[in-house]
């Protein structure tokens, strides 16, 4: 049995390398990389809880599947975006895109 | 993942004999048994992929009007390990400039991904390799993993036939996973399982196979899975007369081997899923019920058939575009799966007493 | 060499900073290209934005080599501008020499000709059927094709000895007369053959798959098509009547009774079509042939040496297997013409593949390539 | 054993993930998240959730991960690697990281000791308290697997039903906005 603080370590630590790769990386896609670390992290939160308080709701698991939805969504349009900027701009770095009205 | 059946069981007997022979009394270890499962399948497997690849060569030569191999051993059956022993033991040629690590990676995930999707397949009542009650999404799950391997390899290989290869084998396996999953979703509705070991019970018990009510199913599920494991009609990803090999132009030996293998696994997944589930898997035929022959029998003769009709397909029709393959699966495909989805919904609420 | 040229095609367009464009290399060594041409392909995702064909890798001089012949060692040369209908060849060169050198021939040669160039017709347009389908993917319609131009081939070898160069037709008439068993087996085959065009069509023609890859692909005008400078079966998908056959009849194509093939379509389903009936009409050529066919001599007499009058020109075209194909001698009082030239129909054609191809996508350049029914050394000679 | 094998995974995942957000070819940085991704998977499957893995695999791996990658292809040269891949802040992003990441795992540490109390008072690690439900008894021994999933998503009483048409709203949303977004003539 693996106690669940464990699986808080691990999301604690996969949610703060998300958070590094959100705040330092300058390739757009490599930001919306470090959001699906961080969501993942979450993910292993929620269902780490749903089990520790053995499954007394199923409230975990359904936000789980919830965050993955929107994840794939989000993934879907944020990279509809890049590629538009990328058509208008030759660039996606997050530096540089600094006004909209081009 | 619930317990091991009838094959683990019956190898597990057999190791333990073997160690009893070999004067080892200590209990074998889970893994161990995993391992040699493991093997012990994939052995089976490559040695039905080579038959498979003889199969195919011989379909296409009497669809062709020629005799096809006929040379190294009976009926040219050993022509495909003459190949296989050509294919690992000859120079492995590599682009100067390509990614290393992700073009040797490539084949790996790409073969291994497949392979993968063989565990769950149920051969007769209660013999799977081991069985999941959610089979059927684990199936799927698996092979949408193929697609990074075929990505990587059409990255990794710094030559523009791979990469838009890659680009068109991604947009076409995303795009007909769609029909692939809503094509069993009315089996699902009606079995409401997704173990296919209970699909294929529920056919036995139901006394019809999927295959009639859901026809339409059984198309599109038989269409989507030819193009998911990029056969002709829909193989424009090594589309060779538009780019070489698409994205394995720049592999050979035993990396274009695993590619070559990986396709002919997928082709056996896709067949006995469609088997599985629209087919009766191991069921008898009522007509021959009273044959003794074991389910297993029966299962590999319908995979067979099946792959029979594949490989017709890829012989018989030109292939399509890129741009009429998108058009075929988003405004073709979907909506009949949608609309037989729906169909089936209306005919569960109407004429079974739920599920 | 690569530099320079895709430097001609950055000053060609002004957009390659626009968006990702990348040029492709479809060849030398590629497997849908027909020998050693060379596309080069720039490409917006998969859609085509400007096709180039790079010639050269197929070029022998072989105008130059006959410069430095002899009228009769040129015949075997023309077998190589044209290997997949070398009969054509054979002919338009002997034609214009017998021209040049006022050499009649005999009737019964004429005959020959006709039949042996209307067979070759049939070969080569199985080549192209089967190496169309197999542009477009399928496969097994090739394999039909080399099936049934097996049995051509076959009469060929039992008539001179050879399956590709044949070196058969010559100056004055045919090299040797044909067996006696000829005639039989050759009707035997035309009957077998009649038959097969149905099953190709049966196979191609209507198949949803073919139908949406070929119609509407490719599409020119008859306008643009005479421009271009067509000819042939591509020439005639557009609806133009063009066939030398009809327009200025040589051999004895008056006599006998056929049809052009046209269609009205201008794309690659119209070529495809006009091929396919095109088959259909040599049979029925080749039956007349074997019905007129008289006995006699097969070749005329000739001077031991034959030279070319001086100054003088001479231009025969004859309607082969791709087209017009014309050959243009002047001599200069030696055994060896002055002047050589091969006027080829696959060197037009493809020309015009950036016109056909510009806006589609990669795959339409394979569908686009094989209706023209292109042969390198043709373009290259 | 299990404990080795948690932890073999749990490497795995952080030095993918960690590789993922330092390496500078990008696309290389893809594959490292979606090993990352696979591996959170298994540790789906550890927390006893086998449909939430699969349903991981499927759509983290197989779609958002090709997308990604998708992304990269259209946006890049081929095999341009020699960019710089890091902002100006990255000292300071590596401080806050490093100052948030030994937060929360000192939060853990810290509150550990009321867990693992709670962890010992029942064999299975489930807290005793909780057990008080009716449903507690009839999901003891079940998984979320779909049997269970599936009712708790569109029950209408107890369950998330308008939150789950409200997804499906944003799904075709999505499916149009992206279409519509990414459309190259735009411009004209």
């Amino acid at each position: 049995m693996i106690p669940v603080q464990d699986f808080l370590y691990l999301a604690g630590l996969i949610f703060s390398i998300g958070v590094f790769g959100v705040l330092s990386r300058r390739n757009a896609i490599s930001v919306l990389m470090g959001i699906e670390l961080m969501l993942n992290a979450v993910n292993i939160n929620l269902l780490a809880f749903a089990k520790f308080w053995g499954w007394t709701t199923l409230n975990g698991p359904v936000f789980v599947v919830f965050i993955i939805t929107i994840a794939a969504g989000e993934a879907a349009v944020a990279l509809a975006i890049f590629i538009s900027i990328y058509r208008k701009f030759k660039d996606i770095n997050v530096d540089e895109i600094k006004y909209l009205n081009h | 993942m619930s317990g091991s059946l009838k094959l683990l069981k019956l190898i597990n007997v057999i190791l333990e004999h073997v160690y009893k022979f070999l004067g080892l009394t200590n209990p074998i270890p889970e893994v161990i048994n995993a391992f040699i499962t493991a093997a012990i399948s994939f052995a089976v497997i490559s040695v039905f992929v080579m038959f498979l690849v003889w199969m195919e060569r011989k379909v296409s030569a009497h669809m062709q009007s020629r005799i096809g191999p006929n040379r190294v051993g009976p009926f040219g059956l050993l022509q495909t390990l003459a190949d296989a022993i050509k294919l690992t033991t000859k120079e492995n040629m590599e682009p100067q400039k390509r990614d290393k690590i992700p073009y040797f990676i490539a084949p790996i995930i790409a073969f291994v991904a497949t392979f993968m999707g063989v565990v769950v397949i149920p051969l007769d009542k209660g013999v799977t390799i081991q069985n999941l009650n959610i089979g059927v999404l684990y199936i799927i799950a698996i092979t949408s993993f193929t697609v990074i391997g075929i990505l990587t390899a059409g990255w990794s290989s710094n030559n523009k036939f791979s990469l838009i290869g890659g680009f068109r084998s991604a947009a076409q396996i995303i795009s007909y996973e769609i029909p692939l999953v809503l094509s069993l979703v009315p089996v699902i509705m009606i079995t409401g399982t997704l173990d296919l070991q209970k699909i294929v019970e529920y056919q036995a018990h139901a006394g019809y196979w999927f295959v009639g009510p859901q026809i339409i199913g059984f198309l599109v599920f038989l269409t989507a899975s030819t193009a998911e494991s990029n056969r002709a009609p829909f193989d424009i990803p090594e589309a060779e007369s538009e780019l070489t090999g698409g994205f394995h132009t720049e592999y050979s030996g035993i990396k274009f081997a695993m590619f070559f293998l990986g396709e002919y696994i997928s082709i056996i997944i896709g067949s006995s899923v469609a088997v599985s589930v629209f087919l009766g898997g191991w069921i008898a035929p009522a007509f021959m019920n009273f044959l003794p022959v074991p389910g297993f029998f029966w299962f590999v003769i319908k995979v067979l058939l099946v792959i029979y009709l594949i490989m017709a397909f890829r012989w018989t029709f030109p292939r399509l575009r890129v741009d009429q393959l998108m058009d075929f699966g988003w405004k073709i495909l979907i909506p009949i799966a949608i609309l037989n989805i729906f169909l089936t919904g209306l005919w569960i609420l109407w004429f079974s007493k739920g599920v | 060499m690569t530099d320079l040229l895709l430097s001609q095609i950055d000053i060609n367009s002004n957009s390659l900073t626009e968006t990702d464009e990348y040029i492709v290399n479809l060849g030398p060594q590629h497997p849908a290209t027909h020998g050693v041409l060379r596309l080069v392909v720039k490409l917006d995702g998969e859609v085509v934005k400007e096709t180039m064909p790079v010639l050269g890798y197929l070029h022998r001089s072989i105008e130059k080599i006959c410069e430095n012949r002899t009228y009769p060692q040129c015949i075997t040369y023309t077998d190589r501008v044209d290997y997949a209908s070398a009969m054509s060849a054979n002919l338009a060169y002997a034609m214009a020499a017998e021209k040049l050198l006022n050499i009649e021939i005999p009737p019964r040669a004429q005959w020959l000709r006709m039949i042996f160039v209307e067979l070759q017709r049939i070969a080569s347009h199985l080549l192209w059927l089967g190496a169309f389908a197999g542009d477009l993917g399928a496969f097994t319609p090739f394999l039909y094709g080399l099936r049934e131009r097996e049995r051509v081939l076959d009469l060929f070898e039992m008539t001179c000895g050879q399956r590709l160069t044949y070196n058969y037709i010559r100056i004055g008439g045919v090299m040797i007369d044909v067996l006696p068993e000829f005639v039989e087996k050759c009707r035997l085959f035309l009957d077998y053959f009649f038959k097969k065009v149905d099953e190709y069509e049966e196979l191609l023609t209507y198949n949803p798959i073919f139908l949406e890859r070929t119609k509407g692909v490719g599409f020119i005008t008859p306008e643009e098509a005479i421009n271009w400078g067509l000819a042939g079966p591509s020439l005639r998908g557009s609806g133009v009547s063009c066939d030398i056959r009809k327009q200025q009849p040589y051999l004895f194509y008056d006599q006998i009774d056929f049809k052009e093939e046209i269609s009205y379509g201008g794309d690659c389903w119209s070529r495809y079509k006009v091929r396919m009936n095109e088959m259909r009409q040599c049979v029925s050529i080749i039956r007349q042939c074997l019905d007129h066919m008289g006995p006699g001599a097969v070749e005329a007499k000739l001077p031991p040496v034959l030279k070319g009058p001086n100054g003088q020109e001479a231009y025969s075209r004859i309607e082969s297997s791709r087209g017009e194909m014309g050959v243009y001698l002047v001599g200069n009082g030696t055994p060896k013409p002055w002047k050589c030239k091969f006027r080829c129909a696959s060197f037009n054609n493809l020309s015009v593949i950036d016109k056909l191809t510009r806006g589609w996508k990669v795959a339409d350049i394979m569908a686009v390539l094989g209706s023209l029914d292109i042969i390198i050394p043709e373009v290259d000679r | 054993m299990e404990q080795f094998v948690f932890w073999c995974i749990a490497i795995f995942i952080v030095l993918s993930a960690f590789f993922a957000m330092i390496m500078k070819n990008i696309f290389h940085c893809a594959l490292l998240l979606a090993a990352a991704l696979f591996g959170v998977a298994g540790i789906f499957v550890y927390l006893g959730a086998e449909f939430l893995a699969l349903v991981q695999v499927l759509i983290y791996v197989g779609a958002i991960t090709i997308l990604i990658i998708f992304g990269i292809m259209l946006t890049h040269k081929m095999m341009d690697s020699k960019i710089i891949v890091m902002n100006k802040q990255v000292v300071m992003s590596a401080v806050i990281t490093g100052v948030l990441g030994t937060l929360i795992i000192l939060t853990i540490y810290s509150t550990a000791h009321w867990i693992l109390p709670a962890l010992k008072n029942s064999e299975s690690g489930y807290l005793t308290h909780s057990i008080t439900t009716a449903s507690v008894t009839k999901n003891k021994k079940v998984v979320t697997d779909v049997y269970t999933l599936g009712p708790a998503l569109i029950n209408p009483k107890k369950g998330f039903a308008f939150a789950f048409e409200l997804v499906s709203i944003l799904l075709l949303s999505v499916l149009i906005g992206a279409t519509v977004i990414a459309r190259k003539d735009q411009e004209g």
